[in-house]
């Protein structure tokens, strides 16, 4: 499948904060969306999720509109991973886990035997089970941030949307979670994220797109787009990319250059 | 097998016939004043469930029956209590009574007879006779009797004050006082018609055009403004706070020392109470002092409780009566 | 294949241990509210002994003739004390799973099913109604429709104030004008009505009771209210659950929000604008047994919604037991509840089982 | 050296445009405030021209006897108008503040001034001292009494239930049981009471009213309290925005936050409190005039506070002479604030400057 | 100055999520705390910062245990960024900000305009000048998480406490603030911080603690502690510790090594 952007514009009532945005998401593919503070990002996923109306321009997956779907059905084809999180009542994790499931029942459905099962295996897998009996309420913010993945995991969505994934991870939990994406991006998942880390990007060895300041886009992949002049203009600091060997594999990641500035 | 017992037909105050036992000897009236009117019309010993909440200390000590005959504390509030008392008719305003109430009364045979007037001497007079109608022919003589003081003493005090010029007619309000605030009553309310009988004007007769006569707040400028030559305080707290407040030190009334408490028997004579009948009586005293001269407000008092009570009153009592409410 | 089906079952025991302790929660309530009620028949102000109501059902069921005493007490039986003791059991069903429902659609465990302004509408309709001597049955129809009322005035408002975004604070915001509003009306009404007579009505009818609603026909109303309004809250109790974790993440777990909100906000509103209408207005309940409830079972919907229909009923009908047979008269209902339902609360958040925090 | 000085001026003002905003809000207030003031003194059931009223302050203050007319128009005025324009002026400013207070300490713009049971438990009180048919002055304690005890019991209980933790939110619910309870209790007391007698004056008294207090001892009372209360929430006007982000972040900020909490509740509990026991439960004016003020002039105590005090003084000042002049009758105040703040509010609400959101 | 915690023991009620932790920092000098998600970070920071009751053992800051300071002292003795934030009223940055300087108040005290002079210098400093007057509540992750940082700055504190002070930053901001930190450090503030990326830790040249799973922390400079056994133990990923040059510089860095593993 195919997620389309083209030419978009996303807004907050009339402050425009991302212009023109066009860009492909195959199935399949990892795609990063690299950036500042307040660039937009968040927003641009806002929109796509259909929280935020499009101001212009159009998304379509498979040529269709995405407004042309359901509820029911768009949430199947996307799973979201929200970037921060306020916890409601005290549900275990289970219960949270298995709310992934809803766009799977039927109309009036509540999750049966099947659901629970499903979302077992899933725990397991992403080795976190032994939190299965646990409140949410109580967790540490990483574990909650597992939940939330194993919670758009547990949608089978076509395509998957990340906000920041990583960002309250341990960095055990880092790799297992790049690991994950990489493995169902093989397994024909669309992976959507956004990230601090360029390094992440190289990891997954992904798509990206890099949002500058002055609202140029650069689409690509990752060894076209970051580049030291790129990411020093982006982030306005001097970064080195450099290259290294580990065993026989090769890797590229981003290096801040300190100056010791004069108070 | 059941005994058949015979019954007979009495008009509610809707004009529809309600059949009731032909002897009543267990009654329960669902409010207040008429559980002061079944005493007076009924005789003693016929109430078998109250509103109990409107029952008072003096009217038990009053009337000693009532504890006999309602000696479980039955309130005509809970339809299982009346249909527990024995009752052979229940009597009161249709809003005491759900519809469902009602049915329910209806499946137990207990009749219930709806009395809806009681805002003004005329619905008075007619729920008395209703009253008296339930009990029968000694109730109806009995009723016919109360009606004819009632609206004897009416008459009396009009005839009294007839020859006074209308531009020279003592001017007068009615003043309830409650943690600082002020209320009164308008035309609207059944004391207004005591005022008038009794040659008094109510300078706030037309006080708010609401469908209430009772119970209006009223603010001490508008009483200033108004200017009333007698007030009649609901009460002695009430006298109290109205001669000691210094915003209403200018009103005519309040200068005169012409602040009298509205005397209080069983009940307050000013509200829909048997009582009423003396106050036409009382006004005239307060109002007209020469007029009424022969008007011995004691003996009134005592004749009263005498003839529709049954009650020797004391003389100690009756100071206490005529004294008003001291709360 | 028999084995395995046992072993299966075995499995599903082991499994779902916590199912189990629901069931059994389910079960004991159950069994308690048949007990009560079957007790709350024997005792009254007229009292009738457990030899009597068995011989009264069955020439109930006979159609034998009865003797004037026995007519008298069937009376009793059958026209005030089961009505009544079902109707409790209905309304306080209907007003804990409103009451349950609001909770989860505003995502806050202090919310009461009178949070949309249903009360005082109701409120307002009845003392209209009174005020203007209706018929009970015009009391209870001016009430409802006042109460639903209230509440469209409510999703109106938000909706032509919020647009899109915010929808759930300005929905809330609404309802407290809304509410404030129709309680100043039923002020102002209780002012304007007559204070020897109107005024002590609409007094005492806005405190509530079951004494003066007990009839098949209200019952009835109120077991079909409780169908219509019920079955959609406990098909939705699910979604009920997504819809805690705020608008975007229940859009994006595939539940239309707008929709199954209102779904849920129409039926739950139903359900207390009848309880309302028929009883007056009872406060305590649908805030209080959803939160004893969830501290039992736990916040998940899916259990606590059937399990807080129980719990409510049989809160209500112990409290309306204790105010016709402890109170010569009627206290009226909403007290007791505030007096009984507030220790018992206390006594929950001491054990400090906070689970709703 | 003078050149400086001005140009420090200029630059201060270039900074501080938003603080001469403020500055322009609140003089426009306090100007408005004496205008609305000054007309309300010729107004009511007793007309006195604007002439006579000069010629009377002129005799006031001159000592100059008085004819019977003119000793009238004086009463009228100094006793009866001017107390009475006071009151509700400082009613309304205790009002607003507190509630400010109570919405800063609970970090929710939700919260009126009755959150923890003041006015439940002022209620009470009134209701009590009135069935026994006290005095004024014993209404006026009793209600009082009751409502700072309403708050104390919340205190403790909150205290004991909640340990360490999560104290805001068992102080909420804490409250909400009180208030219930004390709700309920004043139900019972109605219930009690005369329906005749008791329970209309009950009834009116618990509506609210400026028309009974209006005495230069309950002025001086109120200005007391609001000084009492009122001085210390100004001072802890910054440690309130420092509250709205939470316990942690307070009291790793540097605040007390047990002890500023304490402080700032029982302050906005005692300005409640006195309201209440002296014109009776005025529910709306704590909730709305923060908001409204909060809208005009952010988030900012250290402006808000200020601002909220007299924008709080003059709409209750506007809604009494409402209250005096265009109803017939004494309509009760707290009537009538809600039926004119409801549509200021729901107008702000479509103003659509939701920055409190 | 210097903060020592003896044998401490954290808890939540009875249950015991720090035990027998000891260590030492002083002033002008940076403490990472580096651990899997859920192994009692947080827990420690706020048993320090006195949100939680210390279970067992003493802290003690210039020798006088710390429950001997008045708020007002220990604020400013120690400033808090903190992890996550709801945020309230829509208070504009600038008071946000400006709230940060509390401490240094009178009792009744208020903000004068030398409070706001100092913080507008500080914005200036942390480059985020331009936000002064926005909404707080309007305002990205990221910028929130620098505003909270101007925050703790402007209470002048003589420790710094950061629990995850990059975790929604973007790389640019990380740097900064990574700067930030070591010039302040430089400057006589004593840092402790919690951070998921070992490389901060090695960019830093910090001193550093590994709480592990199974209870054991290790103290002492990062170059003893991080090594490829210690962090793959402790992540339960494969680590790998390269070293590059880039210009005259040289840098440690972390590399997960990811093994495609059969799903
Ligand atoms: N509700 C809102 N109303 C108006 N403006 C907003 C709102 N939310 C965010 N913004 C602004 O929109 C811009 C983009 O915000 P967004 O959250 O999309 O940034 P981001 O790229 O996700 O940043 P970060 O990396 O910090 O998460 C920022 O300038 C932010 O201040
Ligand atoms: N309020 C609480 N009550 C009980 N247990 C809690 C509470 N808060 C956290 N915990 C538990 O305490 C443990 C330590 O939590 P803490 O937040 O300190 O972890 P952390 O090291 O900061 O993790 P992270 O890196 O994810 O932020 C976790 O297992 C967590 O589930
Ligand atoms: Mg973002
Ligand atoms: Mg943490």
């Amino acid at each position: 499948m195919k997620l389309e952007l083209n030419h978009l514009q996303c807004s907050y009532g009339e402050k425009i904060i991302v212009n023109d945005f066009s860009a492909t998401i195959e199935s399949g593919e990892i795609f990063c969306l690299l950036g500042p503070n307040g660039i937009g990002k968040t927003t641009l996923f806002k929109t796509i999720l259909r929280f935020l109306p499009i101001k212009k321009g159009t998304i379509t997956i498979n040529d269709q509109d995405i407004y042309s779907y359901s509820k029911k059905d768009y949430a199947r084809l996307i799973g979201y991973v929200p970037q921060s999180h306020t916890p409601p009542f005290a549900y275990t994790v289970m219960d949270v886990v298995v709310m992934g499931r809803t766009a799977h029942m039927d109309a009036f459905g509540s999750p049966g035997k099947k659901d629970y099962d499903f979302v077992s295996k899933l725990l397991e897998r992403l080795e976190i089970a032994d939190l299965k009996n646990r409140k949410y309420t109580e967790l540490s913010g990483g574990e909650r941030q597992m939940v939330l993945i194993a919670r758009a995991l547990a949608q089978e969505p076509v395509f998957l949307m990340m906000d920041e994934p990583t960002s309250n991870l341990d960095f055990g939990n880092q790799v297992k979670v790049i690991q994950n994406i990489k493995d169902l991006a093989k397994q024909g998942l669309g992976v959507i994220m956004t990230t601090h880390s360029p390094d992440h990007v190289f990891q997954c060895n992904a798509k990206v797109v890099l949002m500058m300041q002055d609202k140029r886009y650069l689409v690509g992949h990752v060894s076209d787009i970051l580049s030291e002049t790129t990411l020093t203009d982006t982030y306005g600091v001097h970064i080195a990319i450099l290259e290294d060997q580990y065993q026989d594999q090769s890797f590229s990641f981003c290096q801040p250059i300190f100056e010791s500035k004069p108070y | 097998s059941s005994t058949v017992s015979s019954t007979r037909m009495v008009t509610n105050s809707e004009g529809v016939e309600i059949e009731i036992p032909a002897q009543i000897t267990k009654a329960a009236p669902a409010i207040g004043a008429f559980a002061q009117m079944t005493e007076i019309v009924g005789g003693p010993g016929m109430i078998s469930a109250a509103a109990t909440d409107n029952i008072s200390d003096y009217f038990k000590t009053v009337f000693p029956d009532y504890l006999e005959s309602n000696s479980n504390n039955y309130d005509t509030g809970s339809i299982e209590g009346v249909i527990a008392s024995g009752t052979q008719v229940v009597y009161g305003p249709d809003s005491v009574y759900s519809d469902e109430q009602v049915a329910q009364l209806d499946q137990a045979k207990i009749p219930f007879v709806a009395i809806n007037n009681i805002k003004n001497v005329e619905g008075m007079c007619e729920s008395f006779k209703i009253i008296g109608e339930i009990f029968g022919e000694d109730g109806v003589k009995k009723a016919q009797d109360f009606v004819d003081y009632y609206q004897g003493n009416i008459e009396k005090a009009e005839k009294l004050t007839a020859k006074v010029d209308p531009a020279n007619k003592v001017t007068i309000m009615s003043l309830r006082y409650a943690g600082g605030a002020y209320s009164t009553i308008n035309g609207q309310d059944i004391c207004n018609e005591y005022f008038e009988s009794a040659g008094g004007i109510n300078v706030a007769k037309d006080y708010t055009n609401t469908t209430s006569g009772t119970g209006l707040s009223v603010n001490t400028e508008q009483i200033v403004a108004w200017n009333p030559q007698v007030i009649m305080a609901f009460t002695k707290s009430a006298k109290d706070a109205i001669l000691s407040d210094p915003t209403l030190a200018d009103v005519a009334a309040v200068k005169n020392q012409k602040v009298y408490v509205c005397p209080y028997g069983v009940y307050n004579w000013s509200v829909r109470s048997g009582e009423g009948a003396m106050l036409p009586l009382w006004l005239g005293t307060i109002m007209y002092p020469d007029l009424f001269a022969d008007t011995d407000m004691k003996q009134v008092v005592s004749d009263f409780f005498k003839s529709y009570y049954g009650y020797d009153i004391s003389p100690e009592e009756i100071m206490i009566v005529l004294a008003g409410s001291s709360k | 294949m028999k084995d395995t089906a046992v072993q299966k079952k075995a499995r599903l025991f082991q499994i779902d241990w916590s199912a189990q302790k629901n069931w059994i929660i389910g079960i004991v309530l159950i069994v308690t509210i048949i007990l009560v009620a079957g007790i709350s028949l024997s005792f009254g102000e007229y009292s009738i002994p457990l030899d009597q109501i068995r011989d009264l059902f069955i020439s109930q069921i006979t159609q034998r003739p009865l003797d004037a005493a026995d007519q008298k007490a069937a009376t009793v039986l059958f026209l005030i004390r089961i009505p009544r003791i079902i109707l409790a059991l209905l309304v306080g069903a209907a007003l804990s799973a409103s009451g349950a429902a609001y909770q989860g659609v505003f995502k806050n465990p202090m919310v009461s099913p009178d949070i949309l302004g249903v009360a005082g509408g109701a409120g307002v309709g009845a003392a209209i109604a009174l005020l203007l001597g209706f018929p009970t049955i015009g009391v209870h129809l001016l009430s409802f429709l006042f109460g639903i009322g209230a509440v469209s005035l409510v999703l109106v408002l938000s909706k032509l104030v919020g647009k899109s975004q915010g929808t759930l604070l300005i929905m809330v915001l609404s309802g407290v004008v809304i509410s404030s509003i129709f309680s100043a009306l039923t002020s102002l009404i209780k002012y304007l009505a007559d204070a020897d007579d109107k005024l002590p009505e609409i007094t005492f009818w806005l405190m509530g009771s079951f004494a003066r609603s007990g009839s098949y026909q209200n019952i009835l109303i109120m077991g079909l209210v409780l169908i219509i309004g019920g079955i959609p809250l406990l098909l939705y109790r699910w979604q009920m659950n997504v819809l805690t974790f705020g608008d975007e993440e229940a859009q994006s777990l595939g539940i239309d929000v707008r929709k199954t909100r209102l779904a849920i906000i129409c039926c739950a509103s139903l359900l207390t604008a009848s309880s309302v209408c028929l009883c007056g207005a009872i406060g305590w309940v649908g805030l209080i047994m959803p939160h004893i409830t969830r501290m039992l079972v736990g916040p998940n919907y899916k259990v606590l919604l059937p399990i807080t229909l129980l719990s409510g009923g049989l809160f209500m009908l112990i409290v309306d037991n204790v105010a016709r047979l402890i109170v010569p008269g009627e206290l009226p209902i909403g007290i007791l509840t505030a007096l009984i339902g507030a220790p018992l609360f206390i006594y929950m958040l001491f054990k400090g089982r906070r689970d709703w925090s």
